[in-house]
Order: C-alpha cells, then sequence, then structure tokens
C-alpha cells in the first residue's frame, strides 16, 4: 500500500488499446522511475493520474482518495505537482512572478477574489516565492522574463514552482527530455538533492537510462500498456525480457 | 400670445453658475447673458445640417446636404433666389436671416439615433447652432427631435416618414414638412382600389421597427376601408439582406396584392427579391399579381432599377412637378449640380427657407417665437372644417396650398401618389405622378387613434 | 409541402453564399493562418468587379435629339452605348445584357492580383503577430475598401441584372410533378457555387499543389522541412480564396443589387458560419454555410415566428451558440486550432 | 499614496489633472479661428470621452490581462442604458439609482452570458459573445419594442415621456437627469479673450467616476487577483496543473468588465436620457476592441488613449465639410485651393471612415503595442537623443581638453 495506487487501469482511444489493466504502486518517500519504449502508455498513464484524463476502467488512489474525476486543479490541491516534457511555465509574466503563484495557489486555494491588495505587498508569500528562488540558484534571475530564459533554467523554475507547493507527490514526465549533457547533469543533481532534502515521493517517466538509473528506488516497465516487470533498478539492469521489449538490441 | 416663459432650469443654471465661478476670474459668462440657447449675437448664425453621411442612406444625406447648400446661397443673396421668388410669404429678402449672414455646420448621423444626437449636441454646444435639421430615418428624427427639445433649440426635421414624429413623440420645438404613413395611406389606397380594384387580397412584408409597424398600420386601415383583406403581416429584419424565404411564402398564400413597407436597403432587395420570383407575371384567380411600394424615393427606385416599372406608390414631392416653386427649385438645384432634386432635397431646402422665414416675420431667433411664427398663425386650409385646421398657411414651395398646422407641428399639403415609369426617357426620370391627391382627403385630427398619445409640451428656449 | 420545398431552396440559396465566403476565409485560416476580416470586402469588390464592367459596357457618347427635353429643358441628349455602335445595336445589346456572366472573366484576374497583392504586401507581415491585431489590420483594410468603393459608386445598390435569357421562373418540381416555380438565376447561382466548391476541393485533392497545400495546412513546420516553398503556395492560396470571394460577388450582384456595405453584412455571418463548421474545416465550413442558410429560410416562415417571435431575426446566433456548447470545436473542427 | 506604488500614484496623478484641466487642453484654439474647428473641448465629447475611457478601462481588464478577446461587450454597455433610462421613468431623473441599476443589470447580465461563454475559449468565446451580443440587439430593436411589450422602444430608443410614472418626482425637481439636484447638462462658460471654455456638471461628475474607476483598475492589476488573470493569459494548463480554478477566475473578470461597461452605458444614459439599441450591435463592440488594441491593449492607459482617439475622429472629422476645407486653403491661389480641397475632400465629412481606415492600419502595422508603444518609442528616442548628446558632448570635451595636454 503505497502513497499512489493504480489498480486495473485500461484506456482505449477509438481502435488503440493504450492501457490495460494497469497495477502500480508508488510507495511513500521513494522515486519511482516508469519506463518503456515509445507508444508504451507512459503519457496515457500519467495524464490518468492528474486529472487530464479519465480511465475507462480501475482506480487511481492517492493517499487513500480517489483522483478519478477531478479536474487537475483539484488533484493538485491534494498534493501531486507535475512538471511537464516541454517546460510549462508563464512565460509573459516574470520568474519572481512565475514562482508566486503556486505560493498564492497553496495559501489560498483555487480561487480567491483578492482584488484589492497588491501582491508584491504580501509579505508571506513573496518570502517564500524567494527562499524557492534562492534554492534553486535563480535569485539573480527574479526580475527576468520568464520565457526568455535558456531551456534549462525553464525547467529549474518549472520544479522549484512545482516544489514551492510542498507537494506530497511530485510527477515528472521526461525532465531531462531534449537537454544538453551538462543540463541534464544539472538536472540529475537537483532531484537527488531534492530527494535527500525533503519528504517527497517521485514518479518520474524517462527516456534517458542515465537518469533513471541514477535516481530510482524502483522501476516499472511499460511495453504495450501494460507493466511488464517491476523491480529495483539492479534487477532491471540485468532483467533479459526488459531488454527484449525495451532496449531490443541484445535480442 | 408669447408662449416664452422663465424655466425653472435657467434659475437654477444661473445659481450653478454663480457657485461655480466663484473661485475662477470671471472675465465674461456667456450663459447668462443670452435669453435663449445660443442666441446668435455677432453678424451671422449658425444652422446645423445633421444628416446621415455614412451608412446605408449615405446618398440621401448627400442630396440633403446639397439642398442646404443651396437654401444657404439663397438665403444670403447668392444664386438664382430659387423659391424665394415662389414662395407666398415674401418675408425673406435674401439677406440672411434677420440680417445675419446665415453659416452652417454639417455632421453625420450615421442613421444611429445615438450618433445623430452626439453629432447634434457638438452642432449646438460647440458650433453654437440656433437650429438643426436633416436626417432620413424616423429613429434619428425623433431622437434629435427630443434633444432639441431639451436643449432649446428649433428641429427642423428632414426625411421622416413614421406618424410618431409627429404623433406620440411630437415636441413643440418640433417641426415636420414631410408627410407621413397614414397620408400615404390615405393617398394611396383609393388609387389602388381605383386601378386594381376592391376585391383584393393583400400580403403585407413589413421592416420590424417602429417606421415599418406605422406604415403598415397605415396602408392596412385605408386599404381594408375601401374593401380590401389583409392575409398576412410578415415582420422582416432590418438586418435582412436576401428576401427570398418571405417571398416564397406569398406564392401561395392566395393573396393578390403584395405590399412592402420597406425603405432603403430594404426595399429595393425586397422589391428585386418580389419581381424575380416572378410575382409580377402571376395570376391569381383570374386577377394580375400587383406589387405596391407605399414610400417611394426617387434614389431608390434608382437602386431597384427596371423592377419599379409600373408599381405604385406615393411620395412627398417629385422634380417632374410643373408648378412655379418646383420649377424654380429643380432649375436651381440642377444647375447647380447637374441632376433633379431628390424628395429629400426638396424638403430640407424648403424646411430650412420656412425656418428662416418664420425667424424673419417674428424678428426674433428665440424657439418659442419662431415657434409662435411657424404655426401659430390662424390661417386655414379651405374646405377643411375642423377645429384643428388652423396655423400658418403657405404657398409657393412646390406642394401647393400647404398648413403647417399648430396642433402636432406637422405639414398637410397635397399628397403624390406616382407609379414606376414604363419608358423613362433618363436615369432620373423614373417616376410618374399618377395623381395629386387633394389635402382634404389626407387629412386627419390630431387626436386620431394613431397619432394619440403624444404631448407637444411647451417651447423650450433653453438657457 | 410546396412551400416546404421552397424554403428549401432557398436555403440552400443563401447558403450557396455563405459557403463560397466561408470556403474562402477557411482557406486562408487553413492554410496561412490569419484571421481575414477584409474577406466581405473581397466578396463586396467581386460584386463591383460586375458593375464596373457594366458601367464600362455602357461608356456612351451623347447625341442630342432635339425632339424631347431633359428636366431642365434642354435639349435631351440621348446615349448610345459605345459597344453598341462598333457591334451593331443587336450584338451589342446582348454583350451589355451578358455583363454580369461576362464579369467572371474580369473577376478572376482582378480578385487573384488583389489577393496577391494583398497577401505580399499586408498580411505576410502578421502571420507572427497575435490574432487580434491581425483582426484589426484587415478589419481596417475592410473599411478602406468599402469607402473607397463607396466614394466611387455611392452608397446605393446599383442594379446588375442577370441576362435576359436567365431572368424569370422556372418550374423546377416539374419533373416530379410539383409545382415549385423558382427563379432561375438563383438556380444559377447555386449551381455555380457548387461548382466552384466541387472545384476547389477536387483541387486539393488532386493535384500535388493541393497535396502539399493539405499537408501544410495540417502541420506546417514539417512541410517547411521537406524543402518545399510553402509560403508561395500559401500565396497563391490567398490569392484563389480572394478569386473565390470575388466570384461569389460577381454572381451574387443580380440577386441582390449590390451596395458597398454588403461586405461586411455577410462578414459577421460569415464568421459563425465558419466557427459553426469548425475552425481551419473546409468541408465543415461548406457544410455549415448550407445548414445555416437552410435554418434560417426556415425561422423566417410564418409558422415559425408565430410560434416564437423573433426567432428569425436571432437564429443564426442561437444555432451558433447550441453548436459550440454541444461540440466544442464546432462541427467538422480539429483540435487546438485558435483556442489559445 | 492610496495603497498603490509610487509609478502608479504618479500615473493615476496625472491622469486626474489632465481630466481635471480637460476644458482647457481640449480647446487648445481661438474662438473663430480656422483651427477652432479641431477643438473638443465641449460638453458632449468630453462625456463621450470619458465615459468610452471607462468602457475600455473595463474591457481591457477582461481583454488585457485575460487574453479573453469578448466581441459582444456593447451588449452589457446597452443593458446598462436601458436599465438606467428605465429607472428614469420609473423613480425620477436622480442618476444615483440608475446607475446603481446599471451596475446590477450588467453584472447579472455578463454572469449569464459569461457563464456559458467561457466553457470555451479562443475565437470560440468570441463568436459566443458575439452572438449573444446581436441577439440582443435584434430582440432590442424589434421583439422587445413591441407595443404589447415595449422594453426597449426599438429604433427610436428608450426616452422618458411626460406620462411616465416618475414616482420619486418632487413638484420641484428637475426635469433633466441630476445628481440631488446637480443638473448633468449645467454648463459653465468661461471666455478669456477670445477662447472660449466650458466647465460642465456631467463632464465633471464622469471624469470623477473614471478617476475611481482607474483607480480600481490599477488596484486590480496589481492584486493577486490581477496576477491569476495574467497568468490566465499566458498559460491555462500550468494554471491548472499548479491547483488553480481557471474558471472562476475569467468570469469573475468578465463580471468586473462587463459592469465596467454597465456603468459607462449608465453614464451614458445619464449624461443624454436615451438609449438606442445601436449601442448594442456588434459594430460598437468592434469599437471598443479596436480602442483597447489601437491604445495598447493591457496597459493601464492605453484604452482610455484608444478611446479618446476614436471618439475624437468620430466627432470632429466627420464634421468637417468643403466649405471649411474652402476657409482652411483659402490664402491658396484658386487653383490650388481648389486641388488641395479636392485631394482632401475624401478624407474628412462623410470619408472620415477612410481616414480612421487607414489610420487603424498605419497604427498595427507600425505599433504593435498601439499608441502606448508609440508613446515609449517617442520617450526613449527623445531620451536617447539626449543621451546621444551628452555622450557627444562629453567626447567633444575630451578632444578639447586633449590637445591641453
Amino acid at each position: 500500500m503505497g502513497i499512489l495506487d493504480i489498480k486495473d487501469v485500461s484506456k482505449r482511444f477509438g481502435g488503440l488499446q493504450a492501457l490495460s489493466d494497469v497495477t502500480l504502486s508508488v510507495k511513500e518517500n521513494s522515486v519511482h522511475a516508469i519506463i518503456g519504449p515509445n507508444g508504451a502508455g507512459k503519457s496515457t498513464l500519467l495524464n490518468c493520474l492528474v486529472g487530464k484524463l479519465i480511465p475507462d476502467t480501475g482506480s487511481v488512489m492517492f493517499d487513500g482518495k480517489s483522483v478519478l474525476g477531478r479536474s487537475p486543479y483539484e488533484i493538485n490541491q491534494m498534493g501531486i505537482s507535475r512538471v511537464f516534457q516541454t517546460p510549462e511555465i508563464f512565460g509573459d509574466l516574470t520568474v519572481l512572478e512565475n514562482m508566486m503563484i503556486p505560493c498564492f495557489a497553496s495559501r489560498d486555494g483555487a480561487f480567491e477574489l483578492n482584488a484589492l491588495s497588491q501582491f508584491m505587498k504580501q509579505r508571506d508569500v513573496l518570502e517564500t516565492a524567494e527562499a524557492m528562488l534562492v534554492d534553486m540558484n535563480m535569485a539573480d534571475k527574479r526580475g527576468m522574463h520568464a520565457a526568455s530564459m535558456s531551456r534549462g533554467d525553464k525547467r529549474r523554475l518549472e520544479i522549484g514552482m512545482c516544489l514551492s507547493q510542498n507537494p506530497r507527490l511530485l510527477l515528472l514526465d521526461e525532465p531531462t527530455a531534449g537537454m544538453a549533457r551538462a543540463d541534464t547533469n544539472n538536472t540529475i543533481d537537483l532531484l537527488k538533492e531534492i530527494k535527500e532534502k525533503r519528504d517527497i515521493t517521485i514518479a518520474i517517466i524517462e527516456h534517458d537510462m542515465h537518469v533513471v538509473f541514477s535516481l530510482a528506488d524502483r522501476i516499472t516497465v511499460l511495453a504495450q500498456g501494460t507493466p511488464l516487470v517491476e523491480d529495483d533498478p539492479q534487477n532491471i539492469r540485468g532483467n533479459p525480457k526488459v531488454r527484449e521489449a525495451y532496449l531490443g538490441e541484445s535480442a | 400670445m408669447s408662449r416664452s416663459n422663465v424655466t425653472r432650469r435657467g434659475v437654477l443654471k444661473t445659481g450653478a453658475v454663480t457657485g461655480a465661478g466663484v473661485a475662477l476670474p470671471t472675465i465674461f459668462t456667456a450663459s447668462s447673458a443670452a435669453a435663449f440657447t445660443n442666441e446668435p449675437t455677432g453678424s451671422s448664425v449658425t444652422l446645423g445640417f445633421n444628416v446621415p453621411q455614412t451608412g446605408p442612406y449615405a446618398d440621401e444625406g448627400a442630396d440633403e446636404l446639397r439642398a442646404y447648400e443651396l437654401a444657404v446661397e439663397h438665403l444670403n443673396g447668392e444664386g438664382d433666389g430659387g423659391m424665394l421668388s415662389t414662395f407666398s410669404s415674401k418675408a425673406l429678402q435674401g439677406n440672411g436671416i434677420n440680417g445675419k449672414k446665415v453659416e452652417y455646420v454639417t455632421g453625420d448621423t450615421q442613421t444611429k439615433s445615438d450618433a445623430a444626437r452626439a453629432s447634434a449636441k457638438s452642432m449646438i454646444e460647440k458650433d453654437g447652432a440656433i437650429m438643426i435639421t436633416g436626417g432620413s430615418s424616423s429613429g434619428v428624427a425623433i431622437a434629435v427631435q427630443g434633444l432639441c427639445q431639451e436643449a432649446g433649440v428649433i428641429f427642423m426635421a428632414g426625411l421622416t416618414h413614421s406618424n410618431d414624429t409627429t404623433g406620440k413623440d411630437k415636441k413643440a420645438n418640433g417641426f415636420r414638412h414631410f408627410f407621413n404613413g397614414y397620408m400615404s395611406g390615405a393617398a394611396l389606397a383609393p388609387v389602388l382600389a381605383a386601378n386594381y380594384g376592391n376585391d383584393r387580397k393583400a400580403y403585407h412584408l413589413t421592416a420590424d421597427y417602429t417606421w415599418g409597424w406605422t406604415q403598415q398600420e397605415s396602408i392596412a386601415a385605408a386599404t381594408e376601408a375601401l374593401g380590401w383583406e389583409t392575409v398576412n403581416n410578415v415582420l422582416t429584419p432590418l438586418a435582412a439582406t436576401d428576401f427570398s424565404s418571405y417571398i416564397a411564402p406569398v406564392l401561395n398564400s392566395g393573396a393578390d396584392v403584395l405590399v412592402l413597407n420597406h425603405y432603403g436597403g430594404n426595399m429595393v432587395n425586397s422589391l428585386t427579391n418580389a419581381v424575380q420570383f416572378g410575382l409580377r407575371d402571376k395570376m391569381v384567380d383570374g386577377k394580375q399579381f400587383e406589387i405596391v411600394v407605399p414610400l417611394y424615393s426617387r434614389l431608390m427606385a434608382r437602386g431597384a432599377g427596371e423592377n419599379v416599372k409600373g408599381i405604385f406608390g406615393s411620395t412627398n414631392w417629385h422634380w417632374s412637378l410643373t408648378d412655379e416653386g418646383s420649377k424654380a427649385f429643380v432649375k436651381s438645384f440642377g444647375t447647380k449640380y447637374g441632376f433633379p432634386p431628390s424628395q429629400a432635397a426638396h424638403t430640407c431646402y424648403v424646411q430650412t427657407l420656412l425656418y428662416a422665414d418664420a425667424v424673419t416675420r417674428a424678428g426674433s431667433f428665440n424657439p418659442c417665437a419662431v415657434e409662435e411664427a411657424l404655426v401659430g398663425g390662424d390661417s386655414s386650409l379651405p374646405g377643411i372644417s375642423s377645429e384643428a385646421n388652423r396655423g400658418f398657411l403657405f404657398d409657393g414651395l412646390g406642394n401647393g396650398q400647404t398648413l403647417y398646422r399648430a396642433d402636432d407641428h406637422q405639414c398637410f399639403k397635397d399628397v403624390l401618389v406616382v407609379r414606376g415609369k414604363e419608358n423613362p426617357t433618363s436615369e432620373f426620370d423614373l417616376l410618374e405622378v399618377v395623381e395629386v391627391t387633394p389635402v382634404a382627403q389626407v387629412w386627419y385630427e390630431p387626436d386620431h387613434p394613431m397619432f394619440a398619445g403624444g404631448n407637444l409640451g411647451e417651447c423650450n428656449p433653453g438657457a | 409541402m410546396d412551400g416546404f420545398l421552397l424554403q428549401v431552396l432557398n436555403g440552400l440559396d443563401k447558403g450557396s453564399a455563405y459557403a463560397l465566403i466561408a470556403l474562402g476565409l477557411t482557406l486562408i485560416f487553413g492554410t496561412l493562418g490569419v484571421v481575414n476580416f477584409a474577406h466581405g470586402a473581397l466578396f463586396m469588390i467581386g460584386a463591383f468587379c460586375a458593375v464596373t464592367l457594366q458601367r464600362v459596357l455602357n461608356l456612351s457618347f451623347e447625341t442630342i435629339d432635339e425632339t424631347k427635353t431633359d428636366f431642365l429643358g434642354n435639349p435631351l441628349k440621348v446615349k448610345t452605348p459605345y459597344v453598341e455602335s462598333w457591334f451593331g445595336p443587336e450584338v451589342g445589346a446582348t454583350i451589355i445584357d451578358w455583363a454580369v456572366p461576362l464579369s467572371i472573366l474580369l473577376a478572376i484576374p482582378v480578385m487573384l492580383l488583389i489577393g496577391l497583392a494583398m497577401e505580399r504586401g499586408l498580411i505576410k507581415h502578421f502571420y507572427k503577430r497575435p490574432h487580434a491585431d491581425q483582426i484589426l489590420v484587415t478589419f481596417g483594410l475592410a473599411i478602406v475598401l468599402q469607402e473607397i468603393i463607396k466614394l466611387w459608386f455611392g452608397a446605393n445598390p446599383i442594379q446588375t441584372p442577370p441576362p435576359e435569357a436567365l431572368m424569370g421562373v422556372a418550374n423546377v418540381g416539374a419533373i416530379v410533378g410539383l409545382d415549385l416555380p423558382y427563379p432561375i438565376w438563383r438556380i444559377v447561382y447555386f449551381c455555380f457555387a457548387a461548382i466552384i466548391i466541387f472545384a476547389v476541393f477536387a483541387f486539393l485533392q488532386f493535384t500535388t499543389f493541393g497535396m502539399v497545400v493539405r499537408a501544410g495546412m495540417a502541420d506546417r513546420e514539417t512541410v517547411g522541412l521537406l524543402g518545399i516553398n510553402i509560403d508561395r503556395r500559401f500565396t497563391i492560396m490567398f490569392g484563389m480564396a480572394a478569386a473565390v470571394a470575388g466570384l461569389a460577388g460577381v454572381m451574387y450582384g443580380p440577386i441582390n443589387p449590390p451596395n458597398y456595405h454588403m461586405g461586411m453584412d455577410f462578414l459577421v455571418l460569415s464568421f459563425v458560419v465558419v466557427v459553426v463548421g469548425g475552425m481551419g474545416s473546409l468541408p465543415g465550413a461548406v457544410l455549415a454555410g448550407f445548414l445555416l442558410g437552410i435554418l434560417e429560410s426556415f425561422a423566417s416562415t410564418t409558422w415559425a415566428t408565430t410560434t416564437i417571435p423573433g426567432i428569425n431575426q436571432i437564429i443564426i446566433y442561437l444555432v451558433a451558440i447550441i453548436v459550440l456548447l454541444t461540440r466544442p470545436r464546432g462541427l467538422m473542427g480539429r483540435k487546438g486550432v485558435m483556442e489559445e | 499614496m492610496f495603497g498603490l506604488d509610487k509609478k502608479d500614484t504618479s500615473l493615476l496623478i496625472i491622469v486626474a489633472i489632465i481630466t481635471l484641466l480637460a476644458p482647457f487642453i481640449l480647446n487648445p484654439f481661438p474662438e473663430g479661428s480656422a483651427m477652432a474647428q479641431f477643438n473638443a473641448g465641449y460638453p458632449d465629447l468630453m462625456q463621450r470621452f470619458v465615459i468610452f475611457g471607462i468602457f475600455a478601462v473595463g474591457f481591457n481588464i477582461l481583454f488585457g490581462l485575460t487574453g479573453y478577446l469578448s466581441f459582444g461587450h456593447a451588449a452589457f454597455l446597452g443593458v446598462g442604458s436601458y436599465a438606467c433610462v428605465w429607472m428614469f421613468k420609473l423613480l425620477g431623473y436622480n442618476i444615483l439609482p440608475g446607475i446603481l441599476l446599471s451596475l446590477v443589470v450588467s453584472g447579472i447580465f455578463a454572469l449569464g452570458i459569461g457563464y456559458v461563454s467561457l466553457r470555451r475559449s479562443g475565437i470560440y468565446f468570441s463568436i459566443l459573445t458575439l452572438a449573444f451580443a446581436q441577439m440582443s440587439f435584434a430582440l432590442a430593436y424589434s421583439v422587445l419594442s413591441n407595443p404589447k411589450f415595449n422594453l426597449t422602444n426599438g429604433e427610436t430608443g428608450l426616452q422618458v415621456y411626460t406620462d411616465d410614472p416618475q414616482v420619486l418626482m418632487g413638484p420641484n425637481s428637475p426635469t433633466v437627469p441630476n445628481l440631488f439636484g446637480l443638473e448633468m447638462n449645467a454648463t459653465y462658460k468661461l471666455e478669456l479673450g477670445p477662447w472660449l471654455f466650458q466647465f460642465n456638471a456631467g463632464y465633471y461628475f464622469c471624469a470623477i467616476v473614471m478617476l475611481l474607476v482607474v483607480y480600481l483598475a490599477i488596484r486590480i492589476f496589481r492584486s493577486p487577483f490581477g496576477l491569476m488573470l495574467r497568468a490566465v493569459k499566458s498559460n491555462q494548463q500550468r494554471m491548472g496543473y499548479t491547483g488553480l480554478n481557471t474558471r472562476p477566475y475569467t468570469l469573475a473578470a468578465f463580471v468586473i468588465s462587463g459592469m465596467y461597461a454597465g456603468l459607462a452605458g449608465g453614464l451614458m444614459a445619464s449624461m443624454d436620457p436615451l438609449a438606442g439599441a445601436e449601442r448594442m450591435q456588434w459594430t460598437a463592440s468592434g469599437e471598443v476592441v479596436l480602442m483597447t488594441i489601437l491604445g495598447g491593449a493591457g496597459t493601464l492607459i492605453g484604452p482610455i488613449l484608444g478611446a479618446g482617439f476614436i471618439k475624437y475622429f468620430e466627432n470632429i472629422f466627420s464634421k468637417i465639410n468643403d466649405n471649411v476645407l474652402h476657409q482652411w486653403f483659402a490664402f491658396m491661389p484658386d487653383w490650388m485651393e481648389n486641388a488641395m480641397v479636392f485631394i482632401v475632400h475624401p478624407f474628412i465629412g462623410k470619408g472620415w471612415h477612410l481616414t480612421l481606415g487607414l489610420l487603424f492600419m498605419l497604427v498595427v502595422i507600425f505599433l504593435p503595442g498601439g499608441l502606448v508603444e508609440g508613446g515609449q518609442k517617442l520617450m526613449r528616442w527623445i531620451r536617447g537623443d539626449r543621451r546621444k548628446k551628452k555622450a557627444a558632448e562629453k567626447a567633444k570635451s575630451t578632444t578639447t581638453t586633449e590637445p591641453a595636454e
């Protein structure tokens, strides 16, 4: 019984069975990686967890409560934050403003008609946001337009925004996709640091085996919409089924 | 008998002025010195010509503007004098109005009541216009008339045909020379009966707004009185451009006359569509199917082209009239611009002259004095015995003997029944006058149900 | 029954105009991603191509007829069109009579040119700009174009009658034994619209040019990567869309006399059509055009207006609201188009 | 000051000074001079400037902040006007109940229309709002003005008749719109030499209301709520995944901007007690879009500039006729005068639409950020120029000192 329990989840798109009877459990305070070849259903599964898609059958329980049928914002308010494959940030806003928005969301809830006070004078929010910028090593960029930053910085900002909400579960969708080696390593270091410093559960979807094996405590391999194996990293490395389905080349 | 009175407003305003003026170095305050709004103090007087310059009626507006410019020329003693020489009142000498040179400002009504009021307000507030005139639709006329009443200036309506302008929405400061829906009906019905018989079934298509409704009501009442039956009345949206779906049901309705209570672009399109659907070649129970367009305008007839041939309608005035006044007007207008004037141009020209004449006779620009001169007379139209038959009687302005009636500020005169000409000799020669319906036949009492409910109120000189 | 069928015909006829304009709008939107508020103006210019040709053909020399007088009492000047004196009165009159169909020949090159000039001179610079800017600049252009037309041709409608032979009514129901008199020119218009729509679809379906354009509509960047000069093709598409709108306008003249603001009258409606059909979907635009045309016709029947007063005024908008609320991307729209 | 930071306070103060001194600023030319044609300092136009300013500022709260382009905002303006005139008809000419009802009714309308329309975004949202507004217009123009149930008085516009109930009117109450006796059309005229300045009670009332709502708009812009609205425009997806429900945010913005429109409508009716249906037409909705974008969407002051720009054109350019042109060019030789009149003629008077269309295009093409961007560019250019001059002077001084060494 983990913090996130996925049970018998299936999803069909027309003629395509994207997920069939996926059952998976993520333990609290662990890093759980989900890997698999293209089209294995990783993204579909992730979308089912955050309310973007509703599975045809099955259940998804977070901390004992079902997430199914809830909107993304409700699920976020339950304590799940998501990092996207391409960084989703507020490009038109400054870095500091970006960081303040999740802080407001944590403090005020999903909607608050706070139209008369100045947001720059909300001490508590400002302090949290600035502290997080310091944590993320971005304090010097606080006034920058978010859209004008490098991809690595955008990723860093996005992760910071998620963390500032103190989520219990952080979902990462290929966080290093399209990154240069140096940026990738930075991101790995950042995630390692987060893992060490915080009480947090991380579920990560990743292509890059280097990233997976440097972070994950537990790995699930997904193939054609079904979990193939779930095991510790060292066992996965040697598992022939995985090599056949996923790595392919040695078969 | 002068109906001018010092209003509370005047007193209050002066109060407000003194209150506000304390802190400021007042050198001279214009408002407190004037007896009425925009009293002309210099050697000239400003009139406001408020016509549609943009939007679908822009061409009529342009023609109205030409007429106004001509009228100003004549009033100032330039040009050939036009109708000044044929006008029965000889007060106007060609030396401006009351000796003041006539100047004018123009504005764009856009055929929207809001825009028209904005434009009129700017003329009154910014340019100091003492009289506003013009317009090519009833909505605008009524809206601007209301404004002029509040502001304390005279409004001489341009082309407005709705009964309401001098009915339910009449105002003491507003005056209409143009005829109205009731008169159209009363003039047209006998001619229709004479030509098409008394046993007809009429199908009405009506523009779905105030003017359309009053005209439809008038025509239906007048024709029903002569034995016609009104089979159906269908309201069409103002924004409609294609009338096919309204025309098609006429084919099988059993009706043998189609009445198009449309004006402007609506009329051009609905008539074109009706002819397209072969209505004019249709026979119903052995009778030739007929189309009627109660309010005609030559400019619109031109838009409808061939389709108007043989179709009856009514009009306020037509350039082919041969009385001295009309001839003089057509001559000076035609010489200046190269084509004959429209009925809109005529009514605007005449209204300007009538206003100037009234001011001159009154010896004052005060709206109340002008009202007194314009309708306050005791003369009456011959041959009509009615309490209401009193006002200012004049002649020589193209419509024969005309009465500006005191009770509702509506002109009473003969109405022209016209028909689209079969063999036009020129692009202007589109309508022929079939009958000049005598004024007695289009007379109505001020309390006629179609005009009831309004109240002239008292003349307002403003300031 | 007859009445019912007549309204179907009316609807198809109205729908033809809507569909043609919406088709052009969708071509432009689908290929270039530009919201063209000047499209109604292109329709209007098309109609005025017919007016212009009619005027040109009617260019006349004047002879003075002493026996008649004009409105000022001067001898009447009789105008004889040059065409009639060159080709003889009969041939000349026939040419003038067929002015509207002949205008198609004039309209195609003129509209193509206007379209190309518009795209190269103005629209090109707005591909990367927000939709709001595109709307504003094309709206400005629409005002300018219509005011120029007004300056030359005045505000009143101008008759452009169909050829004598195509006037009058034909009984289209005769074959099936019904009495369905319907104006010939409206039938012509419907057939004409059908041919154009068919031609555009065929062009996109069966030519390589069309295939590239369709691929470009689906994913512009990929096609760009293939090294195909997609921009030039899109420019030509813009010209084509302008020509389609123009032809729709030319042939519309005999149905309702053109005036300078007819484009604006159609603009809002055609946008509703495009959106109801689904942004970027050509079949959707055509389908929605005919659908709304037919619904509009039925809403104007006495039966409908007595059941729900004023339904004829609001039907189009009501349908638009219902469609958009039940089908988020219109009838046949694709996902992700114009939603940000 | 007022809970604003320094920059916003100074902006507000500048706006306040300009609005309060508008009668002077807008009438720079002496009466009777040829340029007097360009004076805009008369009550009606000044009122329109501020009323449409309010309308555009409100529209900008929705469009500028959230990016939702409503093509039906004129409906709320129209509804506000009708509500206000109905108060005049039922209660009396005091404008306060009228304006309050405008706010309430337009708010309710906006809530209903917004609730439905905001289920969609992008152009689908625009078309939904357009459809609602066009329906309102069509209904107001004809259906709702039939004799049996005359709610709007159709084509003519809703106005007050002498036989209306006006239950709160005493025998001495003013018969024009007033605020507890202060008549809205009361004007104090000040003649200073050849200049004439008009101070109108209605204008100052509107101006004060505008300053209040601009202040409110600034507060909204700077508030957490405003931040959320900007976030909606920037990235709705991220909004959702950050635990924020976008729908109530956009709906609140929609209702607020609808109420701004309703307020503008109520003020329009208070300045001139007539409510015409054309106020609700799509062209009127388009006009406020143009105003906002022209001035600079998303900026605080832009919409007001845009509103002023368009209203100035509508009211001043449309009134210039050939007669006026001849006066201007009278100093030239006749042939030249006629030629000039001929050239300028298409652009003035009945051609004001043409000029406006051309100007739209020019502004959009060359100043994508609207007039505000134009102003900023100009300022930068002036400053840059000065800096360059300084730099040049410095360079000069160094070069001149060099030989001395």
